[in-house]
């Protein structure tokens, strides 16, 4: 069959692409970010590749179909570091990230020109209930507000409103492992009436955050204090890279991608807080939510826990940083907005650090116990995963505070590996990508 | 004289609404570019390309949407932006739409901007989308009376709500420099019909999308294409309330309103990219408390102006 | 070019309109729907005024009704079981009687329209009707004017007292907050108090 | 039916020959007025719930302002007071619904206060 | 005649949207179940998501129209403005002064913020 020239001209678009992350596939997101025919986008549904990225569990599978199924045709999927879906015969698994872009535009470049067929759907075409010419009036029940039309019940009044007293309907979903604006991996069963947050279960754990090799080897033995804060600034500033781009803020994420990529003991993030502060970031964004007490904060630890004002710091304790001058920052409102305002001033702490530790040629003395980006890690203290904190803290808050304050809480457990991060572009290969 | 009076106007219309949308896409991806995205390929190709794209993809359906009403809100956004784009003036005679009470007229686009959209979110019956849906209601109320304020400000000194003639009383001196309040607080409105950057509270990312969330292919490159003809036809309005319309020097006047409009056109787009989004209670309260307070200031400031004359 | 049947023409599609969006009010399912029809009757009836030479009017059914429509829209969601008519519905008692009043006002007022003669006198000419209403307003129905303020602010104040929900007698949700995560604590899942706030009086809200 | 088509088509060709409206009229415009308040009071009268009902009246509203409008074009010789009268119409519009609405929520608040009463008795 | 190059514009823009729409999908079949199930990054949802929704601002909706009736009297009289003079200044300020009364009120009833 002749391909149209709409097609032709259709495959030359920036690739959608829907990223769905397992286990370690977050970094797919800050290289895809940098890629220049490549869109990120935060729905299947504006989506012709499904990116699957690391390690899928086997219990999320279930809900990786489901996802795989809701991209329109033509649309087919992608494997990274990922074994495919048994069921998807002719899917393509890819192990290298440098390749990664240009399989996804050839992909989509094949699929348009009709080279490759779109993926089968993998669920069986049923609604989620009998219903068609059931009941009084075909609706699966009796009566208004019963019955399953359409395949569905009607949503009803469940909760008391728990903000205002007046008692409407409540919707009840459960929602991730694979929503983009969610921590990969975790999902949550929300009710909500209105935009506002009734009740919050996590249901599944978000994936193990792993951490650069240098904070095993300072487990080890003694690192370089340089290069310790500079992976502890660029672990920070991935984060404030997924919190600005929750904020609908792109360009601001892609300078702190560069940023991340750029970094070396001589850099300095001022021109970073002169356009967050500038531009209103901390007022204007919905920061206001998920105020941390000071029991709550510790059991998330690290900055979180700073910025409720414990000044609590592993690195205190270390002789080197000591000569440094080292004291722990600390805010003490313990909402959002602190928490952003924390790490912003632990990157520049850190860049300060590194950069009169690269003049000394200091090393670290203590391979006891070190504060990662993460909190503090020990023998006998891990970060472990808080989730379960989102239980207590979310519900009162609205829709946009609550996905904010979930950006802004670092609250995966620690993985006993450490990341796999590939090497930073260069400026010439980015320049040729 | 029908062709003059009906013809090159409507010709002038639609052209304006089709090239105006597609320029937008093109200075949204420069300015794009230029804050550091990395975008490859040739900007004056990719929108067509993208548009070629939604034209081959699936439309999606849900379960049980309310499927006329999800299929007519961008068609009616876009016949809503298009009724904006008739009322602009392009020079003393070359105006499609020239009413007595055309300020008014483009009052009542906003009021039923906002019908429409809440219309495309709930018509989905999907939860992300009816939040984007409910959110950009509570905004729309806001920004509706903010507007009327400032463009009854420029009516003062042109003594009509004739949009031909409230270009004219700016013979003299513009209104961005009569009335400098009103520009400020009347881009405010712009980004907020639209939905654009900072105001984006339908379609946002903490909804995955918002009300386009569940919608893809065909309607979605109508709703894509009516916002940009929206943020076009607010340009044209800005541009002949504040900037003088087709008046000035050299140029012919439908000439100087397409400089004038990309003017506007380009400090939305920038401002739509530098800003980060604004949370939906703090839009509210700042539109109610602090915006509308400054709407009243800029009303009473026009005033004297006008009777100082 | 003829103006007079264009006009006819309008107006006979928009009176169809009107009347068809009006009467689907009552036979849709759907509160949306039913809020957005009665819109449409709205901006029917607004284009017809436009028609009339009532430039000012018609253009301000529009938003004035856009506006309205909206809010009952939200309303109508807001309180009505079934708000989407997902499930068929009848919610209509005295049926037949409605009806019968419905075109028993229909025509006794058509006949009255039919049958009294009315004065026929037109527009003049070069009347400007935005400034005549306008020198009206400020002049000879200024109390009228005035007095509308007035009862808007009353009304604003009225609402505000009625739907807010911390009355003179303290908040509505007085009983209705689940019970504290410690004894005498604050309710579970509400937001913190703000420290700075310049009101005295207790309340609810999240900052 | 015959006779019926040819009224119609002597109207519409003297309409062409005098290059006016005769089928927008005073009398037109007051039946469309009259079937809107028709269809109106229907609503109001047969629908259960309180907003229905509001729908209604604001149809009937409607077709009142219809009237006003069709009177000071075609009878009162553009007097401002048949504008004023339809803008007093509008705000009694949107004093009703304002009110409604508030008196919908209070009403609501109250029944649900009622029931968290009585449970809290009968837990007692 | 104005109206009617309006109604021209109107009628090109809504079909085009409507043609755009309609044109390239006409064959195609519905999706399957599990497609048009709403998007929740793979979660599902209990119920339909239409519900008697809880909006959270609606004391600002109904001062919305209280205030935007007084609209409705500005515009006659920005027209008026300049010839009458002084006399419209005293009128519409008295108006604007009792008007804002309600705002403020408003405002310090905490109606704009989320119930």
């Amino acid at each position: 069959m002749a391909v149209s020239w709409l097609h032709r001209l259709a495959g030359l678009t920036p690739v959608p692409v829907f990223p769905a992350l397992g286990m370690g596939g977050d970094v797919v997101l800050r290289r895809l970010a940098q890629a220049t025919n490549i869109e990120l986008v935060g729905s299947p549904r504006h989506a012709s590749v499904l990116l699957v990225a690391g390690g899928v569990q086997p219990d999320l599978l279930e809900a990786l179909r489901r996802v795989h199924d809701q991209l329109p045709w033509p649309s087919s999927s992608l494997w990274f570091r990922c074994e495919p879906l048994p069921e998807l015969e002719d899917a393509t698994r890819i192990d290298d990230i440098e390749a990664l872009p240009g399989a996804l535009a050839a992909i989509h470049r094949e699929l348009l020109l009709q080279r490759r067929g779109s993926s089968p759907r993998l669920l069986p075409d049923n609604p989620p209930n009998p219903w068609e010419g059931l009941g009084d009036d075909g609706h699966g029940g009796e009566g208004m507000m019963g019955g399953v039309p359409y395949g569905r019940p009607m949503a009803m009044n469940m909760h008391d409103d728990i903000r205002d007293g007046l008692t409407l309907d409540s919707l009840t979903f459960r929602i991730g492992p694979f929503f983009p604006a969610f921590p990969p991996g975790m999902s949550a069963e929300v009710t909500v009436q209105g935009d506002l947050v009734q009740s919050w279960t996590t249901q599944s754990l978000p994936h193990l955050v792993a951490l650069d090799p240098v904070f095993h080897d300072a487990r080890q033995r003694s690192v370089p204090i340089a290069r310790l804060e500079l992976a502890r600034v660029r672990y920070h500033l991935h984060r404030l890279f997924h919190g600005l781009r929750l904020a609908g803020w792109e360009s601001a994420a892609l300078h702190v991608l560069h940023l991340a990529m750029r970094l070396t003991s001589d850099s300095r993030a001022d021109a970073l807080r002169r356009r967050l502060e500038r531009y209103g970031f901390f007022y204007l964004a919905a920061l206001d939510g998920g105020v941390l007490e000071v029991e709550q904060a510790r059991r998330v630890g690290g900055p979180a826990s700073r910025a409720a004002g414990l000044d609590d710091d592993l690195r205190s304790e270390d002789a080197n940083y000591q000569r440094l001058g080292f004291s722990p920052v600390f805010h003490n409102a313990g909402d959002t907005r602190a928490r952003w305002q924390q790490i912003l001033a632990e990157i520049e702490q850190s860049l300060q650090l590194a950069k009169q530790a690269a003049r000394e040629d200091l090393h670290t003395q203590n391979s006891v116990a070190i504060e990662t980006p993460r909190g503090p890690w020990s023998d006998e203290r891990c970060p472990t995963d808080a989730s379960r904190l989102l239980d207590e803290i979310i519900p009162g808050l609205e829709w946009d505070s609550a996905l904010a304050t979930i950006a802004s809480l670092d609250i995966a457990a620690l993985s006993d590996w450490p990341l796999v991060e590939d090497k930073p572009l260069t400026r010439s290969e980015e320049r040729s990508s | 004289m029908i062709l003059n009076e009906m013809v090159l106007p409507i010709i002038v219309v639609l052209a304006v609404l089709v090239g105006g949308a597609y320029s937008v896409a093109v200075m949204d991806r420069v300015i794009a570019t230029r804050l550091g995205a990395p975008r490859a390929g040739n900007p004056w190709l990719s929108p067509l390309t993208r548009g070629a794209w939604l034209l081959v993809q699936q439309a999606n359906v849900t379960e049980a949407p309310d499927g006329r009403a999800w299929r007519l809100a961008p068609a009616l956004y876009l016949a809503l932006a298009a009724t904006g784009l008739a009322l602009v003036p392009w020079s003393e005679t070359l105006v499609a739409t020239d009413l007595a009470t055309s300020v008014v007229l483009w009052g009542s686009v906003e009021a039923l901007a906002t019908v429409v959209i809440f219309l495309h979110g709930w018509s989905a019956n999907a939860p992300l989308a009816l939040i984007g849906a409910y959110r950009y209601v509570a905004l729309g109320l806001s920004y509706l009376l903010i507007s009327m304020f400032v463009l009854i400000g420029v009516a003062l000194p042109a003594e009509s709500l004739q949009l031909t003639q409230v270009v004219m009383s700016q013979e003299g001196l513009w209104n961005v420099v009569r009335q400098p309040l009103g520009l400020p607080l009347f881009l405010v409105v712009g980004l907020g019909m639209t939905f654009w950057g900072p105001l984006n509270l339908a379609d946002s990312t903490d909804l995955a999308g918002g009300t386009a969330s569940e919608v893809s292919g065909p309607p979605r490159l109508v709703w894509d294409v009516a916002r940009a003809a929206m943020l076009v036809a607010f340009s044209g309005i800005a541009a002949s309330a504040f900037l003088g319309g087709w008046l000035g020097p050299w140029l012919s006047g439908p000439l100087w309103m397409v400089v004038k409009m990309l003017a506007v056109l380009a400090v939305l787009l920038w401002l739509g990219r530098v800003v980060p989004r604004v949370a939906p209670e703090r839009c509210v309260t700042g539109m109610w408390v602090v915006l509308l307070p400054l709407a009243f200031v800029d009303l009473i400031w026009a005033g004297v102006a006008a009777l100082w004359q | 070019m003829n103006h007079g049947i264009l006009v006819d023409i309008a107006f006979l599609l928009l009176a169809v309109l009107a009347v068809v969006s009006g009467w689907r009010v009552f036979r849709t399912d759907s509160m949306v729907r039913a809020s957005f029809f009665l819109l449409l009757s709205f901006i029917a009836v607004g284009a017809i005024m436009l028609l009339l030479a009532a430039e000012y009017l018609g253009v301000a059914m529009f938003f004035m009704m856009g506006v309205e429509m909206m809010v009952m829209a939200l309303f109508m969601v807001m309180f009505m079981m079934n708000p989407a008519g997902l499930n068929p519905m009848v919610m209509v008692h005295q049926h037949r009687i409605s009806m019968g009043a419905g075109v028993t006002a229909f025509l006794v007022l058509g006949l009255m329209a039919l049958l009294t003669r009315f004065p026929n006198r037109p527009l003049p000419a070069g009347l400007e009707p935005v400034a005549s209403l306008g020198h009206e307003m400020l002049g000879g129905s200024m109390l009228i004017f005035e007095s509308a303020a007035v009862v808007l602010l009353a009304t604003m104040i009225g609402v505000v007292v009625l739907s807010s929900h911390r009355g003179r007698y303290g908040a509505a949700n007085e009983g209705s907050l689940p019970p504290g995560l410690a004894p005498g604590g604050d309710p579970a899942g509400k937001p913190k108090e703000d420290q700075d706030g310049g009101h005295e009086h207790h309340h609810h809200h999240h900052h | 039916m015959v006779a019926m088509s040819t009224t119609i088509i002597t109207i519409t060709r003297q309409a062409l020959l005098a290059r006016k409206e005769v089928w927008m009229t005073l009398v037109t415009l007051l039946l469309l007025a009259a079937a809107l308040i028709g269809i109106g009071l229907y609503g109001a009268l047969s629908q259960q719930s309180f907003v229905m009902l509001m729908m209604g009246l604001e149809l009937m509203l409607n077709g009142v302002m219809l009237a006003a409008v069709a009177f000071w074009a075609l009878s009162g010789a553009g007097a401002p007071e048949g504008q004023l009268l339809t803008i007093i119409v509008m705000a009694v519009m949107a004093i009703e619904m304002a009110m409604g609405f508030a008196l919908v929520v209070a009403v609501y608040r109250g029944k649900q206060a009622d029931m968290t009463e009585a449970l809290s008795e009968l837990k007692q | 005649m104005e109206l009617l190059t309006l109604f021209i514009i109107l009628l090109f823009a809504l079909g085009a949207g409507w043609l755009v729409q309609w044109l390239p999908q006409r064959h195609s079949s519905m999706p399957t179940y599990p497609q048009r199930a709403p998007f929740l990054g793979g979660g599902s949802p209990d119920t339909h998501a239409w519900n008697r929704y809880h909006v959270r601002y609606y004391p600002m909706t109904l001062l919305l129209i209280a205030f935007e009736m007084e609209m409705m009297f500005m515009y006659p009289w920005a027209v008026v403005y300049v010839e009458e003079g002084l006399k419209a200044v005293m009128e519409m300020g008295m108006f604007l002064a009792i008007l804002s009364v309600g705002i403020v009120y408003a405002w310090r009833e905490g109606v704009f913020k989320w119930q």
